[in-house]
């Protein structure tokens, strides 16, 4: 392995990181591969901490008038749960796929931004440290997910919570932006040749459609976040209904981001599950096209929902039916995916694997979490049901059912890639019938509560309400659901040193990622494929399917190129992400920290932009 | 590197559009102060500044020259900005 | 760098940060810092829409004054606009000799750039101070104090960040560091600049001119 | 026709034995006591049913496909679980079993296209019809009340009848009422679910919706909308009269002190004096003394009360003993201090607010 020296400028005369393994090696890595495996396990531990989070408000809401847990405390653990599960679970992980499987599935050695890629990263990381940190900082913000003033202003919320939970989110949020902006660049200009837009794998285009999404709707976010930061720290007068202010304003930026944001959380879930069903059902997907143009659609009129979050707050009947007959349109292009996957599966020959199974459980509950949302769309109605526990259950379903069980048959199929080793199957399976039951028993009864009248965020219920027997098999379910979560949990862990080491296309795959071997060479591709279908590898297995255009010869069996130069780590990622965290401190204990923490961040951007690239030489085939 | 057969505006080109920059500025400003313009003038103002952000783009960001993609992708973060932005002015107020 | 290894970087497929992306085709024939910009570029737009909404919904809601139509400075900020635009001027100018390979002239092209941007921000900087102390006009004074100076404050911290930017190029450019294949982050950096310009644009008009004309 | 509704009703939104539960639900909306529930909980099930329709059709697709189309016995042995190197080799014999390669089909989709537009119109026409009914103001003759969310209790305002009262509100039986909705603190969220949907009560702004109780009776709802510690505890009823017996509650209101003889006049004038010169006075408001305090609810009909600190107790001299000498103790964090009153004042104070009907 050789390094490339090139003249030696101050800022390239910096020392480069030169680990290839160990501690050092994974800090300074640019690798997307070692980036997609930091996300993975950072966001099953956060999930795990969002997960006790859950369990113990679920303790709490088991019986009526229980004590278990008090009013204040509850309210912090809603509120860390979602912001957790959602920002620090759900959507890393997601990128986490995004991260190891895109440049794979596209034939591409790396991102477009590697060292932008691994500052993403960093900033998740430290800004979920950050927000958790709150916990032994006098204690996280109890204002809910969304965090609406003016409950979430000093005059009410007078400890540093909301501000920890607000720059917390910045920061995640900061890397998240950038993620968008590199996995859209990459999916649109690192395609290998012959990989024609229309013969992206579906997951590519639903990271792509999710990337877009997050560069139009995070700066939303960040605003509303702000203002409300500067009213607590500076004594702005954004908030202040005394100073006539209109509340309703940081409602609307919320959820101009907040709907968006739902779909980030499900569309590339979507997308796992359209590169699974197809495997295990040995048919391409069915209605390709569409499916990719329902996609684009559900992401547009995405933008154009908001408000169905605002049915009660007052907007007259001519605004609210407008959002109502709007997101209800949401339901035909996800009915055609559904009926697409579904078309994908009929006629196939179904294989049940574990991965398959977590697959055809999401479409069983995002169907019923789905309808739900229809039922939530229709304004009047909405009026009872809205800030029920009809909605958790809606939400959950959505969640859970939808995004959380797909990124698990995720974890199954693309796990052997992504460790080498093949997961257990019958703890997959088992892993899958435990929640599936847990997770119906734990929300479905959610639904019947709305319907019973039971608010959301409330710590405590009276007796005689009807509420006692579906919130104690809620709670039951809850446990259960625990349980197959340490399944699952175990299984990863044991398969990874014990399983059995996985082939590089165990699955019988249609795509690229299965062409190489499991856990894949740094590199990549030995060789930069040459794609003639949207099946790349079910083709060229079965080449009679090739409709005329002539499959190119498996990349592997060429010769491989002798030397591929790759991107070798850098130190300035951590380093900027660093002076914003430890500037995030500052800010709220001591301003110069501050200032002396952004100094660091952009220091370390001039570092990077001048560093030099740090480039190594890579041998397939070699001693490497 | 962009294509080499693209036609790449000269200095010249640059100079006319920041001499016509500074035109409309003089308009706008001007236009405040004419009365007849009145019952308009925030239709004036905004047209105004509208072409001036169309120079800008087309010709400084080299929209006008440059890949299709980039005028589809700003175009499309501008067009979600102020329909979000008006629908949200408009329910408030 | 040797011939060779030059080479074996091309097959990188468009490894955006390394100098030489551009030598590489990449998908779209564009190359990745262009694109990532203008989708950054795209991104910020709706983070200026936010607040630029949030100042259209708020600037006439303070229970006290001074309200916008008492305070706004027409020929000031006039004068800083043009410099503003002026500064635009320059970036492209910068912007179009970097294509041409004159890359010693880039530095001299952006340190006018700078200028530029220092003359507009010791201009509204003046008028900030002159808002607070003449008016009494502070982010704490009423709403409209608040989204006002929160709305030009994060335009004014963004040509700020452009002339950091934009110091890094000019000085390599002076120190003869600046080659001709880092043409496109010139190009980029002038695609920010011209941004916050394109702002101020609408700033001007929206806060500024509305205003004026009592709208 | 709602009888019948209402069976459907449960059976869908679950499962056998839901019935009991429900039957003891003072807030299940779906069983509703005015026409604004009745309208909102119709919606409701039509769209319920519409989506159990869908819900039954594609899921039994679904389930008739997987069992269809599984790989059969034979198939599975011969590739194997998960799949080894070796099913490569076997692979290219395979081939002749491959399903059929299909990849779309215009007219299927162009049919679930379909499909799902009219269902959803059918969703879309009650939808906006009754956004436009409900928000129609209800006329002249509507009785008026300004419901204002603190944390965390509900005040309530009628104007037309110069009453003001706290967490129970009254209301005469097949009136409609005009509720004017506000707030003085944070945002809480109205919400009698027999009665009707919610309404935010979003400080510096008003919110209006209307609602009318068909039957007398009481009516439980609480607040919506996370307003701090006490949200759960944040609880109101509304007792609907017929009119004659509300017509009364108006005259009373106000009267003063009911006693029954001499001795407890005595005990509730102490009180009276103890309310007006300890701290009392300065929170809340009693009609026709000298209390005038706004920062909790006015207690002028408090004897006649239900509950005591926003439903969370049963009103009974006990329990208003207990809260006044330790307001803390029962719901830690909430606005009314401890007032340290020694056991006679207490006694009294407790007498006087109890005759208070
Ligand atoms: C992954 C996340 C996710 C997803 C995908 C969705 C999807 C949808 N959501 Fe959901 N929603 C949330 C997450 C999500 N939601 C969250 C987190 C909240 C609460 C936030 C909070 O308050 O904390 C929420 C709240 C919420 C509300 C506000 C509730 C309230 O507070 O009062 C509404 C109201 O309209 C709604 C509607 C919808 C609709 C119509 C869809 C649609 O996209 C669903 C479309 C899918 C289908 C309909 C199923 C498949 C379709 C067919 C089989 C075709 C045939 C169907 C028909 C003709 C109907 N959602
Ligand atoms: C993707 C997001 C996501 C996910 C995955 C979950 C997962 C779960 N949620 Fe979550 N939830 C939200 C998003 C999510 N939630 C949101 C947005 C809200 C709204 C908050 C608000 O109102 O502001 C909410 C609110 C919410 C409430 C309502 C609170 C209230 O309104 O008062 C409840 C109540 O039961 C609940 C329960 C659960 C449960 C039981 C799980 C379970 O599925 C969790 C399963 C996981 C586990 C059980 C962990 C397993 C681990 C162990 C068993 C221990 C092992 C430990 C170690 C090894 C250290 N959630
Ligand atoms: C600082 C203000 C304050 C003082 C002083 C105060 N209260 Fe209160 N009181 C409140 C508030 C606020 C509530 C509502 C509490 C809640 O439900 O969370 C309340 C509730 C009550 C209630 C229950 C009312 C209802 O509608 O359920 C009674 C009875 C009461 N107070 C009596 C008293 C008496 C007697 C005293 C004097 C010994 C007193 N209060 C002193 C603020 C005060
Ligand atoms: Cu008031 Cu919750
Ligand atoms: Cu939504």
């Amino acid at each position: 392995m050789a390094t490339i020296t090139v003249e030696r400028s101050f800022w390239q005369a910096l020392p480069k990181p030169k680990a290839e393994s160990g501690f050092w090696s994974w800090v300074t890595t640019v690798d997307h591969k070692r980036i997609g495996i930091l996300y993975f396990w950072t966001s099953i531990v956060f999930f795990l901490i969002g997960g006790v989070e859950a369990l113990l408000m679920r303790l709490q809401l088991a019986g009526p008038n229980q004590t278990i847990i008090g009013p204040d405390l509850f309210n912090q653990l809603f509120t860390m749960h979602a912001t957790t599960m959602i920002f620090l679970a759900i959507m890393p992980l997601t990128a986490s796929f995004f991260n190891y499987f895109i440049p794979l599935l596209i034939g591409a050695r790396d991102v477009a931004f590697p060292k932008l890629n691994a500052f993403s990263y960093w900033m998740f990381l430290l800004g979920g440290i950050f927000l958790n940190s709150s916990w032994f900082l006098g204690g996280p913000s109890d204002a809910g997910w969304f965090g609406y003033p003016n409950y979430s202003l000093k005059e009410y919320n007078p400890g540093l919570g909301v501000d920890f939970w607000i720059i917390g989110l910045l920061l995640t949020g900061i890397g998240t932006l950038v993620s968008g902006f590199n996995f859209i660049v990459t999916i649109l200009n690192m395609r290998a040749p012959g990989m024609s837009l229309m013969r992206l794998p579906m997951f590519a285009w639903t990271t792509m459609v999710t990337s877009f999404l997050i560069v139009f709707s995070f700066p939303v976010i960040t605003v509303a976040l702000l203002l409300s930061l500067f009213d607590r720290l500076f004594g702005t007068l954004l908030f202040d209904i005394f100073a006539g202010s209109d509340l309703t304003v940081y409602h609307h930026l919320f959820w101009v981001f907040g709907h968006p944001e739902v779909y980030i959380i499900v569309l590339p879930a979507m997308g796992i599950v359209s590169e699974i069903l197809p495997v295990f059902s040995r048919k391409p997907l069915f209605g390709y096209s569409v499916m990719v143009f329902s996609t684009m659609l559900i992401g547009f009129v995405g933008f154009g929902v908001w408000s169905h979050h605002l049915f009660t707050v007052g907007m007259g009947p001519v605004v609210n039916t407008v959002f109502a007959l709007a997101t209800m349109i949401i339901a035909v292009p996800t009915g055609i995916k559904m009926f697409n996957w579904i078309g994908t599966l009929y006629g196939g020959r179904i294989r049940f694997t574990a991965a398959m199974m977590y697959a055809l459980g999401f479409l069983a509950l995002f169907l019923i979490g789905g309808l739900t949302g229809v039922m939530l769309s229709a304004a009047p109605s909405n009026a009872q049901i809205h800030h029920t526990y009809f909605v958790v259950g809606h939400f959950h379903y959505v969640m859970i059912g939808g995004a959380l069980f797909s990124l698990i048959a995720a974890i199954h199929y693309w796990g052997p890639k992504m460790f080498g080793r093949m997961l257990d199957e019958r703890l997959g399976k088992i892993g899958f019938w435990t929640l599936f039951v847990g997770f119906n028993m734990t929300f479905f009864p959610m639904n019947i509560l709305g319907v019973l009248g039971m608010p959301r965020r409330i710590y405590t219920y009276a007796a005689g309400m009807g509420f006692e027997t579906w919130n104690a098999i809620s709670t039951v379910g809850a446990l259960i659901m625990g349980l197959s979560i340490l399944i699952t949990l175990y299984n990863l862990l044991t398969s990874l040193r014990r399983g059995e080491p996985a082939p590089a296309d165990p699955w019988d795959g249609r795509t690229l990622e299965w062409t190489i071997p499991s856990p894949v060479p740094e590199y990549n591709f030995a060789r930069i494929p040459h794609v003639s279908s949207r099946d790349e590898l079910w083709v060229r297995k079965h080449p009679q399917l090739a409709h005329g255009a002539v499959a190119e010869t498996a990349a592997a069996e060429e010769a491989p190129e002798e030397a591929i130069v790759m991107p070798g780590g850098s130190y300035m990622p951590l380093l900027v992400a660093l002076g914003l965290f430890v500037g995030s401190y500052g800010l709220l204990y001591y301003m110069p920290v501050f200032w002396g923490g952004i100094a660091v961040s952009l220091l370390g951007l001039v570092g990077w932009a001048l560093e030099g690239d740090n480039l190594r030489i890579v041998r397939p085939g070699g001693s490497h | 590197m962009e294509k080499a057969h693209q036609v790449q505006p000269t200095t010249r080109d640059y100079l006319k559009v920041g001499f016509w920059l500074f035109v409309l500025t003089v308009l706008e400003v001007a236009a405040i102060y004419i009365e007849a313009l009145r019952p308009a003038l925030a239709a004036v103002l905004v047209g105004l500044s509208v072409l001036k952000f169309l120079l800008v783009a087309m010709f400084f960001m080299h929209l006008k020259y440059d890949s299709r993609i980039y005028t589809g992708f700003f175009a499309f973060g501008m067009i979600l900005a102020v329909l979000i932005g008006l629908a949200v002015t408009v329910i408030i107020l | 760098m040797s011939q060779a290894s030059v080479t074996a970087a091309g097959r990188l497929a468009g490894h955006g940060e390394a100098a030489h992306a551009h030598h590489h085709p990449t998908s779209l024939g564009i190359p990745n810092q262009k694109l990532a910009t203008w989708l950054f570029i795209a991104s910020e737009s709706m983070f200026f829409a936010s607040l630029i909404t949030t100042y259209m919904v708020f600037r006439y809601r303070s229970v006290v004054g001074p309200h916008p139509d008492e305070v706004v400075n027409i020929p000031l900020t006039t004068v800083s606009t043009f410099i503003l635009l002026m500064s635009s001027l320059t970036m492209a100018l910068g912007v179009s000799a970097a294509h041409r390979g004159e890359m010693r002239a880039v530095g001299k092209y952006l340190a006018l750039t700078i200028l530029g941007g220092l003359g507009f921000l010791v201009i509204q900087f003046y008028e900030w101070w002159h808002l607070a102390h003449d008016f009494g006009l502070t982010w704490r004074t009423n709403i409209f104090g608040s989204v006002f100076y929160i709305l030009t404050g994060f335009h004014k911290a963004h040509v700020i960040f452009g002339m950091l930017w934009l110091s890094v190029i000019a000085i390599s450019s002076f120190r003869g560091t600046l080659r001709k294949e880092h043409a496109v982050n010139v190009d980029v950096a002038g695609l920010y600049w011209h941004f916050v310009d394109v702002v101020w644009i609408v700033i001007f008009t929206l806060v500024f001119l509305l205003t004026e004309a009592g709208v | 026709m709602r009888h019948f509704q209402r069976i459907v009703g449960l059976a869908a939104m679950g499962v056998a034995g839901v019935a009991l539960p429900v039957m003891a639900a003072p807030q299940y909306w779906l069983d509703p006591a005015g026409p604004v529930a009745a309208m909102q909980g119709q919606l409701f099930l039509l769209t319920l049913y519409i989506m159990l329709g869908i819900f039954v059709t594609v899921s039994g697709i679904l389930v008739y496909t997987l069992v269809r189309f599984r790989e059969r016995a034979k198939a599975s042995a011969r590739t194997g679980e998960a799949g080894t190197a070796a099913r490569r080799e076997t692979a290219a014999a395979a081939e002749d079993e491959l399903p059929p390669q299909i990849e779309g089909n215009h007219k299927l989709e162009i049919i679930w296209t379909l499909i799902p537009f009219v269902l959803l119109l059918i969703i879309a026409i009650p939808t906006v019809r009754l956004s436009f009914a409900l928000a129609a103001d209800p006329g002249p003759d509507a009785l008026e009340v300004r419901v204002v969310g603190h944390q965390w209790w509900w005040e309530f305002e009628y104007p037309q009848l110069g009453i003001v009262t706290g967490n129970e509100m009254r209301i005469p039986v097949g009136r409609p009422i005009r509720l004017i909705i506000e707030s003085a603190d944070v945002i809480h969220k109205f919400w009698v679910p027999k009665l009707a949907g919610k309404m935010d009560a979003i400080p510096g702004r008003t919110n209006q919706m209307w609602l009318q109780a068909d039957e007398p009776g009481i009516y439980y709802g609480q607040c919506a909308e996370m307003c701090g510690t006490h949200h759960a505890n944040m609880r109101l009823r509304v007792v609907a009269l017929p009119q004659a017996e509300f017509d009364a509650w108006v005259a009373n209101w106000g009267r003063g002190p009911v006693v029954e003889d001499e001795a407890q006049l005595a005990a509730v004038e102490r009180g009276r004096m103890v309310f007006e010169t300890r701290a009392c006075y300065a929170c809340h408001a009693i009609e026709g003394t000298a209390a005038r305090g706004t920062a909790g609810p006015n207690l002028t009909d408090i004897g006649s009360r239900t509950t005591l600190a926003a439903g969370i107790l049963e009103n009974t001299p006990e329990n208003l003993a207990r809260w006044i000498s330790d307001p803390q103790s029962v719901k830690p964090g909430s606005l009314m201090p401890r007032v340290g009153l020694s056991p006679d004042e207490l006694r009294d104070v407790v007498a006087y607010l109890s005759s208070l009907r």
